[in-house]
Order: C-alpha cells, then structure tokens, then sequence
C-alpha cells in the first residue's frame, strides 16, 4: 500500500480492454459510465478498488473496470466480499447484483451482509427481471406479471428492496435511476463515503424482457410527477414546478398541492429519521392514483461497521495477549516429558 | 511440566489438599487396562472422561478414547436415549484404538448400566451408584427388575457405591449450594475414587479444578473436596484394596500432551497460516461434530485468526473464498450436511484457482443422519462430488495427532498448487484423544509463497508455473496487477472469458494435470508389516488405529498380511498402483460401503475386496481382526 | 377427506408415544403444551395436521405431536410446506423452526414464504441461540454476546424477526411468550384462523445456554412493566395497574404514565394499521431506559393467498381450456405420417 | 396433417401466397445435406433453423439438429461473441447426429462467417449477406481485409445476396415499420431462399408466421412477404437454378413430429403425472439450459401441472420434496451449478424415501463453466455427489425423443421403489431436436402406485414391500396414517429416529439394495453391430447418434466393433457385467474426462478405454470414428 498520493485517475484509467456484452440499449451502460466517472473522483488508488458481483447480465460488470474484479456465482457476491474485507480491510468494495441475485437466490446474504453492516457499497441493479436467463420474472416483477415462467400471470407479491433493506436494518439506504447520470453519479459519491453497508437500488431499464419498467419514473413526460428527489433538511417537494408536497398525517405521508399546504406542514427529509417515517416514505409509490418513487438517500446513520470491530478484537487480543506464541499455543498447559 | 509420581499427591505450595492416605497393598501390573464411564448428558460424562484422560497421559501411559455422546443436548434424564459414554483405553505400550470391549464400567444410573452392559466381557469390573437405582429410574431404563439384585449381572464383579449420596456429604460443608448441586458432584467423586482404584494421582485434576473454577468459588470447592473425598473413600474402603496399575509406556523422547482431533485440527491451521505469513480467514457455520474447530480458532484471535460465524454453509465457504482471494488462508468447515451445500462454491474456488481449505469432519449420512456418530462414507463425494470435471486435492489425516501435522499439509499443498483442498476428518478423529508429541515449531517448514509483484509485462492472472501450474497469487490492493476472476470458463494465460472449445479442453486437462502432479510431491505410500506378506490391508483416515492393532493380531497369529494407509486421497501416493499390484489380495476396511475400494479398483484395475461397515461406530479391533480373517480364507 | 363432524378431539390425540427429549426446564415444552391444547379446540380434523420443521432443538416438533409430521433439513422447512400446499390446498399446515433455522440459513426462504403469503402458520421458537449444536450466538442474539463462537463477543447486530417480517410485506405477525400458556393458546387460535403466512415470534427460554433471555418479560417483578399486551382496537395501556400508556409523536411512538395523558391521546391498536405505525411500536424496544415488548397480534391483514393462486390458475386453465388432452399436447401442430 | 407436396405451394383457403413460379429444372438428388444458419444474436437464427427443420421434417425428412449460442443476452452486434449457429442436418435416410461439418452456412454477417469458417468442408457453399460487408463489421469480426474479395473464401462456392437489402425492398409497401425493422425481415428472405434451393414448401413456415404474429399485423405480413420474397429470388435469379432435393426417409410407420429433447422431457414428465394419475408440483429456479423445461410445464396447467419458480434451487428441490411428501409427482430441474445446491436435499428425499425427480441438463463446468454448452460431466457427481452412504437411481435419455420415454421411466421407477431418481439430460438434448413418432397415449402404461389407505395394524411408515422393497406412499390428510419422517437415522418398520448402529447398517444396506433391485425391473444391455465383433464402444446419455454413426462407419470399412448404450446408469442393467467381458476391447466415448469408464473399470474390473472430449459441444461422427479407429490400433 503506497502512502504517496496517488495521481489523479482518469475514466480512462478504468476502462478495460473487454467488449462490454450487454444487449444494444441496455440500462447497465449508462450505470457503467456513472460509475465510471466517480471512481477516479473518489481520491482511491485503482489498486484498492475491488468490484464483486453475482451472476446476472449486471454481474457482468466488473469485467468492464479495471480494477481488480470478482465475478463469483449466483446470489454469492454478499460473502465473498465479506471475507474479502476480513482479509483486507483497507480496500475498497463494490458489490454489484441484480433483483434475482440479491433478493432471490442472495437474499438471505443481503440480509446478514445489512444487518451486521459489513463495509460494502452495494449496487442492485432492478430491472424487474432476469435478464441473463432471457426473460423470467424476478421477486421485484409485479404481481400477475407474465413472463416465460409465468404465463397466466406471476402470483408473488414482489419484494420491496427498500422495505427489505430497512427490515434488515441498513444503515445507508438509497436509490436512483439509469437514465439520472448526475443523480446516479451522486449517489455513488455518498456511498463511497459511508461507513459501513451502502445499499443502493437502481431503476434499470431492460430493454429486451421488461422494457419500460420504470417508465413513469424516466419518460419526460411523467418523471416530474413520480419522481421525489431527496436532500437531507430539505422539503419534500416534487413536480416541474415544485407544485406537488409531502405532508405527514397520522403514520402517513401523503402527497398535496404545494399551493394548498404552508411551507412549515411540508416534511423535510430526514436521513437519521425513524425506520417508520422512512417507511412512509416508501409507501407513497403504492398510491394507485399517483404513484410516486423517493429517490436519493433515503437513510444514512452512522453505526458500528462489522469488518472494523472484526479487525478491532484481533488487534485488541494482540495488545492483550500478544501475538501468538504458537509453541506456547501447542503446548498448552498439561504436558509430559519422556 | 515433569511427570508426577504415579499415585501420590504432589504438594506444591498451593496445595489445598490434604493427605491422609495410608500407604496402600501394591497394586496388581496390568499391561493395558479399558474404562469406560457412562451416565446421563447432563451427569458429566465427558468431562469425567477428559480428566481422566489427561492424567493417564500425564501419567506417561499411551492413551486413545473414544467419546460416544446422544444428538439431543439431553434427553429425558434417565433414558437410554440421554446415555452419554466416554471410553478410554491406557497401555503401558504404544495403542492405537480406544480399545474393544472395557475392561471397567462406571455407570451413574441404571439406564447407562443397560446400555453397555451388552459391550462388557464377562468378569468386567462394575461400579454402579446403586442410589440410583430406584423403581422410577429402573422402569425409565428399561428393567424389569433391579439387576443389582436379580442376579442380571452375575457374570460381571459389581461394585456398589452410592455416589451421590457421598458425594453429597463429602460437600455438606459448602452451604452456598443446594443439595442438588452438591450431588451433582458425584462425577468427581468417582473420578477420585477411580484414580485411586488405578493408581492415578487426583492433582492434575484438583489443578485443573482450581484453574477452571477458581479456588475460592463454591463449586471450585465442592469439586475439589468430592475429588479428594472419592479418592480417599479408595483409600479406606476394603473393597478397593486391589488396585491395578498400568505401567508407563515407552513413548519416544520429546515433550507430549494430549490432544483431540478437532483441536489438532484448528492447531495445525493456525500454525499453518502463521508459517505462511498469512492472516486466517475461517468461514464456517455450527455444526456437529465440526463446531469444536470454529471455537477454538475462535480464541487465537492474537494468532491473526479472523472467525466469521456465517449465516449458513454457503455463506461461509463463499466468505473464505473472498479472503484467498485477498491474500489470507482462507478456511471453512463443516460436516455432511453443510459440506453437501458447498459443492457449488468449491467448483468456483477451482475455476479461479485459489487455496481454499475445506474441512470435513465426517459423521454417519446420509441427510441428518447421526449427527454424533463417526463414518467415512464422504470419500466419493470429496472426490466427485461437484459438477462438470472438478478435481481437488483430497487429504485425511490418520488420527487426532495426525490431524495437526496434516493441516499444514494442506495448506502446503493448496498454496503451492493454488488449489482447493479438501481435508477428510470425521467425528471420531474430532473428539477421541491421544498423546501428542508437541512438534517443536522451529523445525516446521515455512509455507510462505510469494504474491505476485508489479512486473514489467502485462500481469497475466492465468500465468503457469511451469512445474506446479499454479497461477500467481495476486491479491487486491496491490498496484499494477488489476485483474478479474470469475467461475466462467477462462482463457489460459489472460485469465479472460473464453467460449473457445480447444481452450476448454486445455483448461479442463490442466485442472487435472495439476492435481496429478501433486503425486510427485507428496510422500510415498508406505506398507508396514512382513515384506513376505501376500496380502496388503489398505485404509485411509481415521481407522489407522484399528487396522493396525487387526494386522499386528493377525500377524501374530502367523498370517502373512501387510498394512498401508493412505492420507493422500487425491491424487494418491505415485506408488500406488505398484504396491498394490506386488500382494495377492487387496482387503479394504473403511466405515462406509467400500469407498475407497472403488477408487483403488478403478484406478488400478485390482481386485481390492471391501471389509466394510456402517454402524456409526469405530471398527473394533478383534471384529476387524477376525473380518479380514476371513476374507483371507475365503480368497 | 371425510366430510362428517369429526368426533371432537382432546389433547390426548395429539400426544405420540415418542419420549419428548428436550432438556427439563426448556421453554419447549409450554409451547408443546399450548399447541396440544389449541388443537383440539380448532374443530380440524387430526389427519389435516400437518407439522413441517428444519433443525434445531425446536424442530424436535413433529415427534411428540400425533398428526403428519416431516422433520426437514436446517433453514428448509417453508419450501418444503410450500411444496406440500402446492400438493395438497387444504391441508392444515404448520412450520416450527427456530431463530437459527428461519433467521440465519433459512432467512431466505422465510423472507420468500412471506411475501408469497403462502398458506402456512410459523411458529419461530426464537431463544437467541443455536441451542442444538450447543450454544453458539444466532442471529438473534445481542450485539456483544459471548458464546461458544464469539469469546470476545459477537459483533454482528441482531436481526429483528418482526422488523423483517414487516420488510417482507407479512399479512399476519404475532408474537407470545414460552411463558404465558394462555396468551399462547391465544395467538395459536389467531395464526390458525388468518389466510395466508401467519408468523408467530415466541420469546423461549433456552435454560442451558442462554437461560433468561427474556428474563425482563418473563418474570413475575418485571413482566408487567415491560410487556404491552396488544388487542385490536383497544388502547395501547399496561403496567399492572394500566399505569402506562403508548401516544403518538411525529413518526415514533412513546410510553407515559397513563395519569399524564388524556384517553384520547392514547394511541389504539390498529392490526390493520400502516407500517410504519408497526415499525413504531416495535422501536419501543430499543429504549435502553425503559425496553418494551408488545405482544398478541401486531399485524394481521387480508391478501391474495399463494397456494390458492395457484390452485385457481390451475382450475380456470382446466376450465377455459378443458382437462389437458395429452394426445393433443404431444401431436402438437406440425406432424406428418408415414 | 399429411405430407405436403415437395417444393409446391399447397394452396389451401386461407393461401395468402401468390404463386409465380415456373417450372424449374429437375434438382440434383443428394441422400443428406447439412446447413448452418449463423448471425448476430439479435438475427434470429435459432428460429431460422428451427423453421427449416420443422419443414424438412414435414417433408419427410430425417432430420437433427444443434443450435449453438452464446452466453450473452446480446453481445456486442457484429462480434464472433455474438454469433448464434443453429446446424440442421436432413437426410433421405435415418440419421442420428447434426452432422460434422456443413454443406452449406449461411452467413448472415462477417463474424458469423469468420467463426463458422473453419468448419466448412471445401467446396461448401456459403451464402453471405454481402451489404454487411462494411468496413466496420470486418473489423469487428477481425478480418484483416475483405474475404469476399480478397482471396479468402477460394475453396468455397460463395454466393452472395444482399439479404438486408432484399428483404427491405420486399417490404417496402408496409408502411407501419421502419426501415431498420423492415431489413430485419431479412431472416426470412433468406429462408424462403434456401427453401428454393433445397426444393421445400415455404408453406408450414407461412402458416406458422400467420398463427405466431396474426395475419393482418404489419410484421406478420412483413415476414410473409420477405419469406414469399426469398422464396421467388430463388426461382428469378440465375445463380439458383441448380437445386438439391432430398428425398424423404424410411422413417417407421406412423405420425411424426420434430421435437426438441427440453420439449419432450417436459411433455414426458407431464404425461407420466397423469399416467401416475396425481398432479405434477414442479419447483425449479431458472438456469441455462434447463430452464425451458420449466417454460413449457408453466402452460400445461390444465393438465393439472403446478409450477413453481422457487426463490433458488435449494428451494424449488424442497418444494419438490414436500409435494412428493404429499402425494403429488415432485419434479425439480436445473444444471450444474443449481444441481450442486441441492445436493443436501436429494439426500433428505433418500432418507424419507419419497419418489423425487431431479432433472439435470447438464452443461460445460467446471463452476459457471459454458452455460450454453453442452456436458456429461456430471455423471460421478449424480451417483456419488452426496454426502453419506446415499444411493439414488440415475437415468439418462439418449436424444431428444428418448427424453419423452426415459421421463415415464423415470417417475414409474421412483414410485415403484419409492426412492429420488436423478435424470441426466444434457444442452445438447435439450435444444436439439429429431423426428419423434408420436405415441398413441392409449398404449402407455398405467403408472398408478397405490396410495396407503388405514388399516387394522398400527401404521408403519416404513414397512417393506417385499420385492421392491418400497415403503408406503401415505398421504397427509389420509385418516390413521399419521406419521413423522425427517432426515435422522430411521428404525426400519416404524420409522422412529434411531441411533442403534444395528439399524444404521441395515438401512445403509437397505437403501442401496434397494436400487441394486431395480436392476431387475429394467431392460437388459443391447448389442448393435456383428455378434463376431472383439470391440465394444459402449456410451450413454446424448452421445449415441454419433457413437452409432461411427460405428457404422467403422463396419462399413470392415471393423468388428459393436456398440451398446446406456440410458439406466444406477443401476445398470443385470447383463452389463457378462456384455462387457464377451468383448476383447471396451471403449467408452464420452463427453467427460472418463466418468462412465470409471465406473465400469471399478464395477467389473474391464480395462475400459476412455475416449474424452471435453470442448462443450458433441462429437463430430467423422472424428469420433477416426479416435476409436486410432484405439483398435493402440490396443
Ligand atoms: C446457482 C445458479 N442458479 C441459476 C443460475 C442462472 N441464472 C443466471 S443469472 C440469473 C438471474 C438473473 O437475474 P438478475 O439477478 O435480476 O440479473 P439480470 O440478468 O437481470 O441483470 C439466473 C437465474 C446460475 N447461474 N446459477
Ligand atoms: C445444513 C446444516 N447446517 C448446520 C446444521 C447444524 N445445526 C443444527 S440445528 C442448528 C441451529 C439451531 O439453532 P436454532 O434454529 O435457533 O434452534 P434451537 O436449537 O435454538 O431451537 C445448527 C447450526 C445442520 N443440521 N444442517
Ligand atoms: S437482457 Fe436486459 S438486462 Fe440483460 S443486457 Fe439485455 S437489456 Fe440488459
Ligand atoms: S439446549 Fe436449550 S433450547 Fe435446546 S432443549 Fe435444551 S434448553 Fe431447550
Ligand atoms: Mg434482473
Ligand atoms: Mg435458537
């Protein structure tokens, strides 16, 4: 690990030699390029990025950065860059997953990956769908959706990753969207900087088996409408013309005119706010009438990171006990001499 | 620490003990001598068996056992089901089994006496707590009278003592505890009066009470004073005038204590990671008969062992992958259930080429099984057990010591060859004991292997080493050697996806080139035993002991027979096939259907005949002796 | 199936010959207890029970209860019942798992039966421990706990099983207490009667390797000042004498003295209530000062039902396109003849 | 539907098709012709030869097929990754492989030309879209220049045809589609072309676009008109005047279809549920290539099929397990690494002993591996790729058609002997496709097994069947039969947990004797070839069309060689052992590293040959008869 700064990276310098393979249109470039530009703004030397991702057509990814790379196998990205920071707690990890990898055959390990807040940004790129395997629906595709597995309609209510990440209890929460190159490049800024699991959702547009899944939320016409950006302190407002507002009613937050409320009944996002404001937040997209989707970080605490106080407890035996007398260690306590 | 007197009390300063013993008759010689101490989960057993152990091994005798507990943590008190047993066989010559059939029983209820009264040679010695055998306990074992009075136990010379009832006013003075906690004592009552009966001396324990629970704690007390008390209740008790003593062993020179499989086993891996120069990375998830080495790596915390309890197997194995990946000894283990839900994992381990161990300790299958049983029927699927063309190095250590040394094989192997390894133990391994020469660590080898370095060329993850065909190590975080991995199948050399049929072909060849080459690296299969013999007796892991003691009685008894045991399993010693192919007849003792047999028939197209066995339970040595008996008149 | 009355049936019936083997003093046997009395008292025939576990000292179930009874692998038995309601619609089936087999392998699967609604009672005897392999931390088990695999304590937060719950979009959450054999019989009653996932978190005693767990909601000086017994529709009151109470504030919920606040400030209990009202109440628990567990029913709302989708699909297939015609199905369109 | 007149536009009503053909030359008859379609991914060329399959098929045709894409979704348009083939062989006689190499490709751009090229015969035709011939997409395909007109392509007869070019043109008049979308009609232009040329009827493939996209949409009849297009440029144009016909085979009597091996296991599976008389529950999680088994079973649900897309294989195996549990046919299905996660199950479902399906299509491993390649690697690891002593039957379909057999044969054996079956498919059975004569459903056979009903005795779940020594299938919700199984250590009869080491060695040994009894209960090895014959070439699984085809090659330049061919491989049929030993010389071709010779080696101690290919795709007939000529010299 070199203690000089390191020179100042280029997108260049994370770009590989590899034909990136996804289908002409596809949502994973624009996320590619996003992060593609952060990285170099992040101050890290490349060697200590590590990207790690699933199997999926997202799982892809890490072939397309030069950095180093794990392409490990379905819904296993979670521990395998888990016991890469137990090896090495200084790098950099990236996890990247799809809706099947991490909320269907990986999501008891993104549960656990979140509950003990092992320091990883994780990027899950939704789409609704399984891609690689060319079109069955996913735990995100919407009830009665018909896909190849599902031809008279899907009978699972989906899972809400968000829903999911605040029952496991992530202490960084946030989302964005593959046609928001700033937003996305944002976002990836503030993940970068948490300590601790970084869980981001990304609307994915795939183009081939689900196209236009998150249509309200990227269409000209109608993002404004369903679209809430988030800024901590700031008021939830939304619309062209900033004409829509959230207010809080009961357990509730519900949608209004801005003309129709003042401004001191607007909600201001609250980033360290209570699990149950947050899921309101939530709630919101599930207005029939008018849907909308927060997007931003919806949740940042600070919290005890798992790799640190892994490292913590071997460093604080070391100072305790000293390093290990391996022929003490062997010897133990009751032995005889021939 | 120097070996105490046999039979007398050491009295070092802190010496709470007080010594009132007359001196005793002495004691009849015996060459070797089998206890096997028996009662409910919850009575102590195990423990009672440790103690005892240790001391005999303190004591300079050779000593192997053999613990044999219930799944259930305990079972309704009082039933057969509940039974927890400890066998322990002391010699005053080199041993290798726990031995067959004990030669003493210690049984704390009835229902332990029910349960290994069909193990007891005739003339067996018999030491009941007779307190225990009330109608309620005697119908909850399964008597329909009271043996100690119905003549049931005739055969057998019967001692009565009623252990908790002593044990209980041994203690009376220590008012911090209950009545009930005070009989609770009992286990250490017995173990006084035991070592008396087989001249032991109790210090040890009484150390090893005053280290565990504090001199000072009421427990720590009641312990101490039970001990004392049983051991003087020998002492002035007519009935234990005969005392048996079984004379030291010439064990060879050195420094020895005694050691279980499952922590040899965590030993060796952390001894091993430290002669790499690596942090230990160990993924695993409870399970029996594996758990043990989880908790004791658990505690090396300042030998840079990084523990990670993981959600599940998967979890666990995948987490030990991402630390090879990034530099350190990364291990996971498991036993028969959690090791089937790793198979797709380790296929990616081989893809990537990284140093993964796994650990199985082996128990009775298939699906649940018998969780706390001993077996070997895992071989074939360490082997084949993963989809398309997927060879790893299979390696099994011979006993509990064996297990030590044999972890630093592994690690060996897998960091030279950048393989996975698979390390073959089993439940019996895992818990039985035996005396271990403590390996001066100065004179164990260095495993370090260098990490690839920024080099001049592009780095090529997927370069070979021309002699092992391992791939540089190159671990994140070091500048210059970006580069990915993944489970698809990769170009060689770039280390790039490749589709391309030929490439495949290669890589699928070289994958087994690899593992083949280990052969060379490894030490040759040797055979123990008349050179004139016509038949070879060949094994693996952890029945060494038990082959070994059936060859030497045969051979005894003037059959030509030789003894080979294998703990390399893949690939197998070079001179596999050669010395098999020198004997008329091939016999192949394993605890399963005749795994090992298949592969040796396979392989080298001989005749190897299967002695097998599926029982949950180590071969014993006479049954194993008369099997192969057999097998040569049948050939 | 035998469309007579059953005869009624007592506890007797669902006793089996097997001796029960958990350690004297477990919290086991009170939960085997209620389950025993609740039964009979659910007017079900006894060859419709069907009793599904994983592994665990829990999992132990299946034996010591005389109905249909399959002791699975650990974390598997919510597919496994899954399966067998796809078999079999109107089976009665119930799952017994524990903290390590629903929260730690099985989490997954839980999180996937949850959400489907899958027909199926859960009962998770949760002990905050792994009390079969003899006691090493669970998922469930406090951040610092020393076990046999954590000396120096655990470092991963706990997952809590009704915040996850909750993440996975549950219709019907409960929870009871080893301890409170009438309160038990309760719920059991409650869970036996919902359509769809009935999840039913029981606080249990494991006595030998995490003895007083739950020590502050179970023992007869503290219980009454820790446990908020739940009633829908009934203000949210308890303490001996009622002298606390539950009110409302911003997103989050807050105990007072009852004499401090008017009736209509107190909040009532709403099974139907927004999520994030759920998340409230649970967050009572993590006051240091005061901890607060509520218990009955927390969540129990109507939704589409899997295994019934399932089924439907498959009769309206049969009714639309008539029973499946195999000789039609494999002559296909495109046949000639020789 | 009857044979349609060769080369002729049947007109029926609904003939949306003018016919403006003249009377063409005779066509220069040719016993068999082999044709790969080759494109961007995007290009539908898996559709283009599964039409003119189906076609020739209705012609009366033999015919086989192998599609071969790649792993992408959509690679990069224009790259070799992208390339998609699909190889149609056709033949005036019976036929059992795609064919080696192909008479004709058609090149749909420069990468799928640059990829194929190396397998084309000289003196093969190619057709090329030429308009693709841009600067750009030589350089993406990596030819240095131009091989239309460098020089290149000399051997071969080139034909080019602007197929974007055309296929735009002849969809001008719809004005509903751009111009991009009109071009990319131009799989069909190229259709109907070859359709001219090898004298078949564009007319299944008109009918099949009117039933697939409707006859008014704007592509439907955009497809239509290029198809029609394609068709008269063959019969306008000069270069198209020499035309092949093959004649039809002497296929057996009876009515036919083309189908692909995913099609027939799916329909097979089907079919036995119902033959079973209980409903299918089938729980699977999506893999390449596997997963269109569980496409097809998701629109069977009249038939009273349930389907399952589980959250994972652990799962979807477990849902297969509990439905089995409650009387219903319980299918799972997956490939390597899905099979590898399930492992933990299937030895849950051996030790409840419930009659399980586990459908493996395997592909290319290790790990991810070749995930659209095909495999039979995964043979060791499906009988021995558990932990513990767990025996199961294996099952392996020997091409497309056998699929739909070998499923019914599946599920009458685990419901005969109450016990998981693991079916071994393949990529290549599983998408290519052959003429299958269609069963008469009246002459299958019944495969109802009674379900347990109560009785006068106590209920023993595991009571024996005397001669298959299957337990009862009793049916929670059956009244009296209430019972608990789980995945503990049974006690025979009864079913009660058991750790007695007795009972643990009978099961083991019951469990296997189990399958060792279906060896009875199966057809006995068959023998193709001279009876004088000193060499066996004995195969299993998707490999026997080409093991035959070499082996008649191989008699016809007067070998005496014999060929047999697995499809039970645990167990294997009763006369295995005496078939092999009547042989001088076994050679075992497989596409593996000598999985299937290793258990014959270890079973009956033969010295049987392994003949590997392991490059993810079939044997070519030509070569494989050069390797086995290559071994009678060796031996
Ligand atoms: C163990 C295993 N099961 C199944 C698969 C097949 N598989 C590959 S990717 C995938 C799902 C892809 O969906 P998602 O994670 O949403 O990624 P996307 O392709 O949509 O980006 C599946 C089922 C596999 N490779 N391994
Ligand atoms: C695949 C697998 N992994 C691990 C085990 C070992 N094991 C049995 S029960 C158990 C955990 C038990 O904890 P919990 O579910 O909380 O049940 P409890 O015993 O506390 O009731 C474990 C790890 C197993 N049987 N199978
Ligand atoms: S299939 Fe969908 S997700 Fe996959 S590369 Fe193509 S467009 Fe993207
Ligand atoms: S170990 Fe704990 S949970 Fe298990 S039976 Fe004993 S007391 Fe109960
Ligand atoms: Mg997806
Ligand atoms: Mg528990």
């Amino acid at each position: 690990m070199s203690a000089a700064t390191p020179p100042a990276l280029t997108r260049k310098d994370f770009q590989t030699d590899q034909d990136v393979r996804w289908c002409p249109g596809c949502g994973d470039y624009s996320i590619l390029a996003a992060i593609q530009k952060t990285f170099p703004e992040l101050g890290i030397p490349r060697e200590k990025f590590a990207i790690v991702s699933g199997i999926g057509c997202s799982s892809r990814f890490p072939y397309y950065m030069n950095t180093y790379g794990f392409h490990t196998i379905h819904g296993r990205p979670f521990p395998v860059a888990t016991g890469l920071k137990a090896a090495q707690p200084d790098l950099h990890v990236w996890v990247v997953t799809g809706d099947g990898d991490a909320l269907s055959i990986g999501g008891n390990h993104l549960m656990h990956t979140l509950r003990r807040n092992v320091d990883l940004r994780i990027l899950l790129f939704n789409n609704r769908i399984y891609g690689l395997t060319k079109g069955q629906y996913s735990p995100t595709s919407e009830l009665g959706k018909k896909t190849r597995s599902t031809p008279s309609g899907s009978i699972d209510p989906p899972v809400h990753p968000i829903r999911f990440a605040l029952g496991c209890g992530a202490t960084f929460i946030a989302r964005s969207i593959d046609r928001e190159p700033k937003h996305m490049v944002e976002v990836f800024h503030r993940a970068a900087k948490h300590r601790g699991s970084a869980f981001v959702e990304l609307y994915q547009n795939c183009n081939i088996f689900n196209d236009g899944a998150f249509q309200l939320f990227t269409e000209k016409d109608t993002k404004a409408h369903h679209v809430l950006p988030l800024a901590h302190g700031e008021p939830l407002v939304f619309g062209r013309e900033h004409e829509y507002a959230v207010v809080h009613e009961g357990f509730q937050l519900r949608v209004v005119k801005s003309a129709d409320v003042g401004d001191d009944r607007i909600v201001r996002h609250d980033e360290h706010g209570p699990l149950a404001y947050l899921h309101a937040l939530t709630e919101l997209e599930d207005d029939p009438d008018h849907p909308v989707s927060a997007i931003g970080v919806l949740r940042a605490v600070d919290a005890p990171v798992w790799d640190e106080l892994l490292h913590a407890q071997v460093e604080s035996a070391i100072e305790r006990q000293g390093p290990g007398d391996l022929q003490a260690l062997l010897t133990g306590t009751d032995t005889w001499t021939v | 620490m120097d070996l105490p007197k046999r039979g007398a009390l050491p009295s070092p300063e802190s010496q709470t003990m007080h010594d009132i013993r007359r001196e005793p008759a002495p004691p009849e010689i015996r060459d070797s001598l089998i206890i096997r101490f028996a009662g409910d989960s919850g009575d102590g057993m195990q423990l009672t068996g440790s103690r005892f152990t240790e001391t005999a091994a303190l004591a300079g005798n050779d000593v192997a056992t053999f613990p044999d507990f219930p799944a259930e943590i305990r079972a309704p008190a009082g039933t057969i089901a509940g039974v927890s047993g400890f066998q322990l066989h002391f010699a005053g010559r080199d041993i290798t089994t726990p031995g067959d059939r004990p030669d003493v029983l210690v049984a704390m209820n009835p229902a332990a006496l029910r349960k290994n009264l069909a193990d007891l040679p005739a003339g067996a010695t018999i030491m009941v707590d007779d307190g225990q055998f009330t109608a309620r306990n005697l119908q909850r074992a399964g008597f329909p009278g009271n043996p100690l009075e119905d003549g049931t136990l005739d055969q057998w010379k019967v001692i009565p003592v009623p252990l908790a009832k002593l044990a209980s006013d041994a203690t009376e003075e220590i008012a911090e505890l209950t009545p009930r906690e005070r009989e609770r004592t009992r286990n250490f009552f017995a173990l006084g009066l035991t070592f008396w009966m087989y001249t032991h001396s109790p210090e040890p324990t009484a150390a090893w009470i005053r280290r565990k629970f504090g001199e000072d704690s009421a427990l720590g007390r009641a312990n101490l004073q039970a001990l004392q008390k049983g051991y003087d209740y020998g002492v002035t008790t007519e009935v234990f005038a005969h005392r048996v003593e079984v004379p030291r062993a010439e064990l060879p020179q050195g420094t020895w204590r005694n050691i279980t499989g499952n922590l040899a086993t965590a030993y060796g891996f952390a001894a091993a990671a430290q002669l790499a120069e690596r942090p230990l990375v160990f993924g695993s998830y409870p399970i029996t008969p594996a758990s043990d080495i989880l908790h004791t790596l658990s505690r090396l915390k300042n030998f840079n062992v990084r523990t990670i309890q993981a959600e599940d197997e998967i979890a666990a194995i995948c987490a030990a992958i991402g630390a090879a990946w990034g530099g350190a000894i990364g291990i996971t283990s498991s036993s028969g259930p959690g090791i089937a839900l790793k198979g797709e994992a380790m296929g990616l381990a081989l893809m990537v080429e990284l140093p993964l161990i796994v650990i199985n300790v082996q128990r009775g299958g298939p699906s649940t099984g018998l969780p706390t049983k001993t077996e070997q029927s895992d071989l074939l699927q360490a082997i084949h057990g993963r989809h398309g063309e997927s060879p790893m190095a299979v390696l099994a250590p011979s006993g509990p010591g064996d297990a030590f040394e044999m972890a630093i094989e592994a690690v060996r192997i897998a960091t030279k060859y950048m393989t996975p390894v698979l390390f073959l133990s089993d439940g019996y391994i895992a818990n039985s004991s035996e005396p271990w020469q403590i390996p001066d660590v100065s004179t164990l080898p260095s495993l370090a292997v260098p990490t690839a370095a920024e080099g001049e060329e592009p780095f090529l993850p997927y370069a070979r080493d021309p002699d092992t065909l391992a791939r540089p190590w190159a671990t994140p975080g070091t500048p210059g050697l970006e580069h990915r991995v993944g489970g698809l199948e990769k170009a060689d050399g770039t280390g790039h996806i490749s589709y391309d049929p030929a490439n495949h072909e290669h890589m699928v060849a070289l994958r087994e080139d690899k593992i083949r080459r280990i052969a060379q690296d490894i030490p040759p299969l040797e055979v123990h035993g008349e050179t004139d013999a016509d038949t070879l007796v060949i094994g693996w892991g952890s029945t060494r002991g038990a082959i070994h003691g059936a060859c030497e009685r045969l051979r005894r008894s003037g059959h030509r027979i030789a003894h080979a045991h294998l703990r390399h399993l893949n690939p197998l010693p070079a001179n596999t096939g050669e010395t098999l192919a020198r004997y008329r007849r091939v016999l192949v003792p394993e605890l399963n259907r005749g795994q090992l047999s298949r592969i040796l028939r396979s392989e080298f197209l001989v005749p190897a005949v299967s002695l097998s066995q599926v029982r949950g339970l180590p071969f014993r040595v006479t049954e194993l002796a008369e099997r192969i008996a057999h097998a040569l008149e049948d050939a």
